[in-house]
């Protein structure tokens, strides 16, 4: 956790914060605008369900960094910040992951309860 | 379910580890031996399983002693050896010894290594069943185990009963619960009617949960009964399943022979046509309904669901019924005439959808031809009031 | 998160360089000062005192369920049955209720919420944590979550065993919704509890103090802490998820509705099994204080057992399909997580062979929390050997749901991470009460739990291994044996805590004065008064090595030990 | 790795904000903004959840999200991409102003953002409302009668039945990003038509024979409402129940999140008027940010996740 503070001048008043210009940061807003208008225009596109899904994440992934990076500041913040939200990310992605690898191997062999014996004679259970 | 990719990738990397191991097994092969003192504590080995689940339970065993032992010794060795007086100064002051620590993280490192392939290559031969398997289906509800045969015998489980001085657990008719022909590899294919099951057979050394909407299955080989009675095991409910859970179990039963098997299966298809009411009380117990409904006169035995003594013959008033579910819109169906049968044949076939006044466990419908419906309501019909 | 300028308010009140006897304990009076303390010591203590009434209760259901296990059949819980319900049924809720307090009010709160309050920040060197406010917050989260518990026990129990698993879960008619929430709650308390540790270890380390210069406790803590934030919000979505399915039928984990029951077991277990080290992480490292403390030797392989730690707390999040096994998990599955499994056993192994090697060459003295100490590392040897068996492919199957895994994880719960929190309640209790316990009461006491304890849990493996399976009511008569032995077992526990209540209870009026350090330590809450001053440290302490103990005199005046450099 | 924190002021005047325990303003909002990151990765995992359910089916059973996406309307959803995006413009210019202590600035940033924040609220009403009157409703709510008529109505209205979900709401919002309607009914037609042909995975066989005898005793008893949307009818892939289940769980706790997060706005503007914020002490406006542009960055993924793809 390689984050260490910057000092602090004698009367402990000094700007803590790191403020942007106004153009800087509607800059920005317009680049999130511009991706937003790009992943809806491209969602009228015919590709493929994995296709799809890979452009929408992938302008998400961009848009959601410019949000962190700038609007939060990310980018000027102790580097241990940015370590949790990837962490949160990472052990995220490796609960997914997991847990489709496993339902992805046996889903193709789940029946619906519908199909266990005796059942459809039952019909649906009601509550 | 075997043969994922992932599976056979670690298998083949295997390959090399499977040639040191079965130098290791011919090496402590009197050790990891089924009955040698390191597998003390297991149950009777009686399948195919058992062998190589047993021998990996005495190897990690072995090991476990090798480490634990050591360790109990220095810990009480240094407590007493060590002990001073307040105030005295430490004898040492170590810090750390990095070769030291470096080879207790290294030796457990390969140590588990071998543990994991041992374990990973015995459970591998346990996902596939031989082609030439013996297949029963075998369905799991709340808190039965039934038993389809591909003869289309059909068996409920047999719970059996605490013995009067409750030093054993009797069975209660011997041609109920799972009757396995001997000597060939049996496949059991499992689903649940309602929620998680597990099926167990100690002796076995075989465990699979029983998922509803989920196909699963498992597969085995008994041994061969010494004797010429079948042996008979106890198959246990392991995943909790609700207020009879510890109830869940059901007689097994290896045939030493396949006339003994054949002979029972005879019995457990046989109906007499000629004789409904006592074809009905086979069935009775056959497809399961002894688990949950009572014929006794005293109204004894089980009361899940509502007993079938003087059942028929009882009025609209006396029999109130709720659509649909149980707190569902309530009225009176008369257990007579053809009404009171098309109740019987409604409730059998699609239990869910007139519920008895205060019984709220619903029932799984049962399979069913017209033939055995008959014999069923005619058996439900003799035990009316008179 | 607690805006700064809330915490204004006790800048008012913070203590002028505090005289003995002025301690936290009198440093306020009357019900709010302590209700609204922002002082992380009282909370602590309100923590410690709320957990080990919990104890008690989970206690007494434990000892329902052994007693109903003396014979086969109805033994008590037909007395306990009301004319609705039958004596399984009873039963049933008996072990749940039993296991669902003692993980979530007891064992995880624990140490953490408990004894980490209390100690941490002084270790540390910090007048306080990071947040007081949101600290104080946490424990009144926990103590919402205790009585959605109580409302059940209260309105007809709950069902379903701790883990809750669909669609059993969702489709019993129990106060599984109240339940739930209560676990939602205690959550967010451990999350916060876990927060404010972590900003706490980072931002609040006095000059000198770095890293590799904490106490093992800390990094104990430090690891248990970023456990508790990551892991946790699964636990929350999945119990949020769980009630949706009881109440919209939305089809996620019923299969009734198009759900994968298994897939809840791996939203479960994904937060579950870290949860596991979220018990055992900080008793570890308390036993890592306790041995190098009375054996007045730096613990050895002080790095090695802080990387452990993490390396636990890292791997701890790739192992949850271990308890799947035979779930109907695809076996690719099963032989990647049985792998990782094996790979957490390596940094465990570690810390035993240090803990031995510190005691190696030490001034060892067989005081109460050093008996503890020992008794935690056998414990845990059994606990962690037994996890072998386990986490093997083929073995597991034969051991799983049965009361082997009952055994293997009382052994690790109760016989580690309970035993180390014990540990660390008779290491500290001088520190926070500022006097000394009955050492033969507490002797006597700790033999009949240990004792007890083996008898119990010992026997369990056997019946285990016989293939006994878990939350049975009824069994077979063959394992009838093993049942009487283990209940037994359990009264001779009972007696132990029941006498450890008294000599604690007993302390607190008629104990002995404690001196500033009894044990001979060199942390830094042993460099102040016991109990402790209002506000920690009047000047920000000097920062030494924890673990150097040349420098610590025995005083038999006062009876305990003075340091040379900060007397 | 080690951080050692300037302990070198302790003498000189604390400022009013400073609680007792730190040393220095720096210490303490460096600590503020540390523990909110770290209470933003519990938000993250907690999410996860979700995210982790919407992935498996989505993995699993694609046929429901190709058939339900149709059901929602990515004409509202971007527009309220749009309005949360600009809220946290806003959000950033409002940090910015009190970090350079211009307290006029601040309080116009915080109402425009708590503003967005309305606005959003509402357009996720409006959309509800249309969920809601055509029965496409999580689990047991889900009225398999009302959707039906409602797609039938649908395809009588040639082609454009997709944003007919709202009536004049979108009518209007139709006349602006009208042209694309069109293009969006082929896939759903072919959906249509290949559903019987190319079944869900495993499930058709049995779903399609519950739908048969549904048929035969499924309607006269009338208390299958609920369960219908369970069954294949009309080539309506089965369980199509789960899609919106999963849709209003996730949209539904977005939304509390921004009820909360308009709170704290809120609350901001209440306390900001004594002007306590400027360059040595921002740590509140800091934090509230951060939460905002939390709840902006989760949006971010489920509006292209549910609407668009």
């Amino acid at each position: 956790m390689g984050d260490h503070s910057h000092g602090t001048d004698e009367h402990g008043h000094e700007h803590l914060g790191h403020p942007l210009s106004v153009r800087f940061l509607v800059g920005i807003l317009m680049a999130l605008l511009f991706l937003t208008v790009v992943t809806v225009g491209v969602s009228y596109i015919e590709m493929g369900r994995t296709v799809a899904l890979l452009v929408a994440l992938l302008v998400a992934v961009v848009k959601a960094s410019l949000v962190a990076l700038f609007f939060m500041h990310l980018r000027w913040d102790k580097p241990f910040n940015s370590v949790i939200l990837v962490a949160s990310m990472a052990f995220l992605i490796l609960f997914i992951a997991f847990a489709k690898l496993d339902t992805g191997e046996y889903m193709h062999e789940i029946t619906p309860m519908t199909e266990a014996p005796g059942y459809v004679e039952q019909g649906l259970k009601g509550n | 379910m075997a043969g994922s990719s992932i599976t056979t990738a670690l298998g083949d990397l295997g390959g090399l580890g499977s040639a040191g191991l079965a130098w290791l097994e011919t090496r402590m092969v009197g050790l990891l031996a089924e009955g040698s003192i390191w597998t003390t504590g297991m149950p009777a080995a009686k399948s195919n399983h058992a062998g190589p689940i047993d021998s990996d339970y005495a190897f990690i065993t072995i090991i476990c002693t090798i480490f634990f032992v050591p360790i109990t010794i220095a810990l009480v060795y240094f407590a007493f050896r060590y002990k001073k007086a307040p105030g005295e100064k430490a004898e040492s002051d170590v810090s750390h010894n990095t070769p030291l620590e470096v080879t207790w993280t290294v030796i457990p490192m390969l140590i588990v290594v071998v543990m994991f392939y041992i374990g990973f290559r015995h459970a591998n031969m346990m996902y596939a069943a031989p082609a030439d398997a013996y297949t029963v289906h075998v369905t799991a509800s709340q808190w039965s185990w039934s038993f389809l045969h591909p003869s289309g015998a059909q068996m409920g489980g047999d719970i059996g009963k605490l013995s009067p001085d409750r030093k054993a657990r009797e069975t209660t008719d011997p041609d109920l619960g799972l009757h396995l022909p001997p000597g060939v590899p049996i496949r059991l294919v499992m689903n649940s009617t309602d929620v998680l099951h597990s099926f167990y057979i100690p002796e076995f050394r075989v465990k699979q949960d029983v998922v509803p909407g989920k196909t699963s299955s498992l597969w085995f080989t008994p041994d061969l009964p010494e004797g010429d009675e079948p042996d008979m095991y106890w198959l246990l409910c392991t995943e909790y399943c609700g207020k009879d859970h510890s109830n869940m179990l059901s007689a097994v039963y290896v045939h030493p022979t396949m006339e003994s098997f054949l002979q029972w299966q005879t019995r457990a298809t046989a109906l007499d046509p000629d004789n409904p009411v006592e074809s009905g009380a086979k069935l009775y117990v056959r497809k399961g309904c002894a688990t949950c409904h009572s014929v006794a006169p005293d109204g004894s035995g089980p009361n899940t669901g509502p007993t079938w003594s003087g059942l028929w013959g009882l009025s609209a008033d006396e029999h109130q019924v709720h659509e649909g579910s149980p707190t569902g819109p309530k009225r009176g169906v008369a257990m007579t005439g053809e009404a009171g049968e098309e109740y019987l044949r409604e409730s059998i076939r699609n239990p869910t959808a007139l519920w008895r006044e205060g019984y709220i466990q619903p029932m799984a419908a049962v399979k069913v031809d017209d033939t055995e419906l008959f014999f069923l309501i005619e058996y439900i019909k003799s035990l009316g009031k008179q | 998160m607690n805006p700064p300028e809330t915490a204004a308010a006790t800048s008012t009140q913070v203590a002028e360089a505090p005289a003995v006897p002025n301690h936290y304990l009198n440093h306020s009076k009357g019900f709010l000062s302590w209700a609204l303390t922002l002082d992380h010591k009282r909370i602590g203590l309100m923590y410690l005192v709320g957990v080990l009434g919990c104890f008690a209760l989970g206690g007494i259901f434990a000892l329902l369920v052994r007693t109903e296990l003396w014979a086969p059949g109805d033994t008590i819980a037909g007395m306990f049955a009301s004319p609705g319900s039958s004596p399984q049924e009873v039963y049933n809720m008996w072990f749940t209720v039993h296991g669902a307090v003692m993980v979530f009010l007891v064992i995880i709160p624990g140490v953490p919420a408990a004894l980490g309050n209390f100690v941490l920040p002084i270790m540390l060197g910090a007048k306080d944590v990071a947040f007081p406010r949101l600290n104080l917050g946490s424990f009144y989260l926990w103590v919402i979550g205790a009585l959605f518990f109580v409302y059940t026990l209260f309105n007809g129990g709950v069902d379903g065993g701790w883990t809750f698993y669909t669609p059993y879960s969702a489709s019993q008619a129990t106060n599984v919704i109240p339940a739930l929430l209560g676990v939602f709650i205690l959550g967010f308390s451990s999350i916060f509890t876990g927060m404010n540790f972590v900003v706490t270890i980072h931002k609040l380390r006095p000059p000198g103090m770095t890293w590799f210069r904490m106490p093992l406790f800390l990094w104990g803590s430090y690891a248990t802490a970023l456990i508790q934030v990551l892991a946790t919000p699964v636990l929350g979505i999945t119990l949020l998820l769980l009630i949706m399915e009881k109440t919209l039928h939305v089809g996620i984990f019923s299969p009734e509705y198009g759900g994968d029951p298994v897939l809840y077991q791996h939203f479960f277990w994904f937060y579950s099994h870290p949860a596991v080290y979220i018990m055992i992480l900080p008793a570890m490292g308390i036993v890592s204080e306790l041995i190098s403390v009375h054996s007045h030797k730096r613990p050895f392989g002080y790095q090695f057992i802080a990387y452990s730690s993490i390396a636990i707390a890292v791997f701890g999040f790739l192992v949850w399909g271990h308890h799947m096994f035979t779930s109907t998990q695809s076996p690719a599955m099963n032989a990647i997580f049985s792998a990782i499994t094996f790979s957490v056993s390596i940094p465990s192994a570690i810390k035993v062979f240090n803990w031995l090697a510190t005691m190696w060459g030490g001034s060892i003295r067989l005081t109460v929390p050093m008996l503890y100490g020992l008794a935690f590392i056998f414990l845990f040897s059994i606990g962690g050997l037994t996890g072998l068996y386990l986490g093997t492919l083929s073995t597991d199957i034969h051991f799983h749901d049965t009361y082997f895994v009952v055994a293997h994880f009382h052994y690790v719960m109760m016989g580690s991470a309970l035993i180390g929190m014990f540990g660390g309640v008779h290491h500290w209790w001088p520190k926070m009460v500022g006097r000394h316990y009955n050492g033969t009461l507490a002797r006597i006491s700790w033999a009949l739990i240990f004792v007890g304890f083996n008898v119990t849990f010992f026997t369990q493996f056997l019946l285990g291994s016989q293939g006994m399976p878990r939350r049975y009511y009824d069994y077979l008569p063959r394992y009838e044996i093993y049942h009487k032995i283990s209940t037994v077992g359990s009264y001779m526990m009972a007696a132990g805590f029941l006498i450890m209540a008294f000599y604690l209870l007993q302390s607190i009026f008629g104990g002995r004065k404690s001196p500033a350090n009894p044990w001979g330590a060199n942390t830094l809450e042993w460099h102040c008064t016991s109990p402790p001053p209002h506000d920690n440290f009047a000047t920000a302490p000097a920062i030494e090595d924890c673990y150097d103990y040349s420098g610590i005199d025995y005083d038999a005046k006062i009876g305990g030990y003075t340091s040379r450099a900060n007397p | 790795m080690s951080e050692h924190e300037s302990h070198g002021d302790g003498h000189h005047a604390h400022h009013p904000h400073q609680a007792h325990h730190w040393d220095s303003m720096r210490q303490q909002f460096e600590a503020g903004k540390l523990g909110m990151w770290l209470f933003l990765a519990t938000e993250v995992l907690l999410f996860g959840g979700l995210f982790c359910a919407y992935f498996i089916y989505r993995a699993n059973y694609p046929e429901l999200y190709e058939y339900g996406h149709h059901a929602l309307d990515k004409v509202w959803g971007a527009i309220n991409t749009v309005v949360l995006l600009v809220s946290s413009l806003t959000m950033a210019l409002a940090v910015r102003a009190s970090q350079v202590g211009n307290r006029k600035q601040l309080q116009a940033m915080l109402a425009i953002t708590f503003l967005c924040g309305c606005g959003f609220m509402g357009i996720k009403a409006v959309e509800y409302k249309a969920k809601i009157d055509h029965g496409y409703l999580p689990g047991k709510l889900f009225n398999y009668a009302k959707t039906i008529e409602h797609e039938h109505e649908g395809h009588a209205h040639d082609g454009d039945h997709h944003d007919d979900h709202h009536g004049d709401g979108v009518a209007h919002a139709e006349g602006v990003f009208g042209a694309p309607a069109v293009s969006v009914v082929a896939p759903l037609e072919q959906t249509a038509q290949a559903q019987p042909a190319a079944p869900p995975s495993g499930l058709s066989a049995s779903a399609s024979r519950v739908a048969g005898d549904h048929a035969e005793h499924g309607h006269e008893d009338g208390d299958h409402g609920g369960h219908d949307g369970y069954l294949p009818v009309d080539g309506r892939p089965p369980n199509i129940h789960i899609f919106f289940s999963i849709y209003f769980m996730m949209t539904g706790l977005h939304g509390i999140h921004v009820l909360i997060g308009m709170a704290v706005i809120a609350w901001l503007l209440v306390v900001c008027r004594d002007g306590r914020f400027g360059p040595s002490y921002f740590t509140p406006v800091e934090i509230g940010g951060l939460y905002w542009h939390l709840v902006d960055l989760i949006w971010i993924f489920l509006f292209p996740l549910l609407y668009l793809i």
